[in-house]
């Protein structure tokens, strides 16, 4: 799974992206998020209002419930403010 | 045509190369974006992040939609990225139509789309420090209204 | 400013001269008409016939109005006079303010009011002669609107 | 008082524009036509469909109606087309 962060997401997480090889049963976004989350207190500042995060599943903005599997591009972000 | 770029545009060079391929073009509908200083010279500058190849897509996409919905020659979609100064042109919508009504509903319509559903996030630099400009909710309902 | 020339104009030149002067231009409406060839080639030329000194003093009026009825920090109208042929640019409405919306409905506003209120008579040059061009019911009603 | 004409108007009556010392009583603009359509058949012409008639008076359109002076400037043309 390779994984995105874009804006203040990518600031509070520090890093750009990252491929993450997860042997937990990851089904959906939500479910990625809650990973996440565990994986240290970056990650849980990141994601702590998930009203401001918007996710992109190969580049199409999907909700959070949407399903996910591992070989898809997951990118995370706060509402875009284009041009 | 669209065009994700880091460098400046010419409004006139860029609207002629494509007015010089169909002499039916009776009107061109444009909006230029431009870098904001604030009232009280406060910003810096803007940094334009943004997620390649989406961008390119997204906009592919509802540059295409637009030739759908009205009656277009062409449109041509130009967005800027990288680190722009007070004065400098952000991104430029042209689109190019027999009538005018056309070109000047869909130039709206795609500026009021890429405000919300374009992959850009801009960081502000001003006196205050560095921040991420937040989702407005005026644009939101500008591009539900279509 | 309002210009009423013989001579083309640049699109880039003319924003450029009104921008430098103010940093605190967030987006700038645009609209320019060409003359259009028709879609069988028909059109030769298309002389625009006009009352000087009423027409600056018109375009004058309506380019205040614009300016008294949205929030903008400059606008222009450059129309042209003369013999034009298909694919020539006639006329450029440039409106600049802080936040788009006020740019985009007042640049639809003052070509909606060149169409049917601009001093302006245009005399269309084709395989069947010369006619001049008669009134649009649906640039009345676009007139109308505002 | 100073008569101008503009486009088919112009081209019907054949003068641009002249000079016309009115001896008679000229109150309005449709007093000015009246008197202008018995000067010849081309100005009878171009009046003829008063609908696409606009006329101003001191560059300021005006109903035909409208109160006319010696010294004013007084325009005909068809409808404008601007733009």
């Amino acid at each position: 799974m390779h994984i995105k962060y874009f804006s203040w997401v990518k600031d509070q997480i520090g890093i750009e992206s990252e491929n993450l090889i997860i042997n937990k049963k990851i089904d959906s976004v939500i479910d990625l998020i809650t990973y996440l989350k565990n994986k240290n207190e970056k990650y849980n500042k990141a994601f702590e209002d998930l009203s401001v995060i918007r996710c992109a599943v190969n580049m199409e903005v999907v909700n959070l419930d949407n399903k996910i599997n591992d070989n898809d591009e997951i990118a995370f972000f706060p509402p875009m403010t284009g041009g | 045509m669209i065009k994700v770029q880091k460098d400046d545009f010419n409004v006139n060079q860029e609207i002629k190369d494509i007015s010089s391929l169909n002499k039916n073009i009776g009107g061109i509908g444009l909006f230029i974006g431009k870098v904001r200083e604030g009232n009280n010279s406060e910003l810096k500058s803007m940094t334009l992040e943004h997620y390649p190849i989406m961008t390119e897509k997204k906009l592919e996409n509802i540059n295409n939609e637009a030739k759908v919905r009205w009656n277009l020659v062409d449109s041509l979609i130009i967005h800027r990225y990288g680190k722009l100064y007070p004065g400098d042109q952000i991104v430029l919508v042209a689109t190019f139509s027999e009538h005018r009504a056309d070109a000047l509903e869909s130039c709206e319509f795609l500026i009021d789309w890429l405000k919300t559903k374009a992959p850009f996030w801009k960081l502000e630099e001003s006196n205050k420090g560095k921040i991420w400009v937040e989702e407005k909710k005026s644009d939101l309902e500008a591009a539900n209204k279509w």
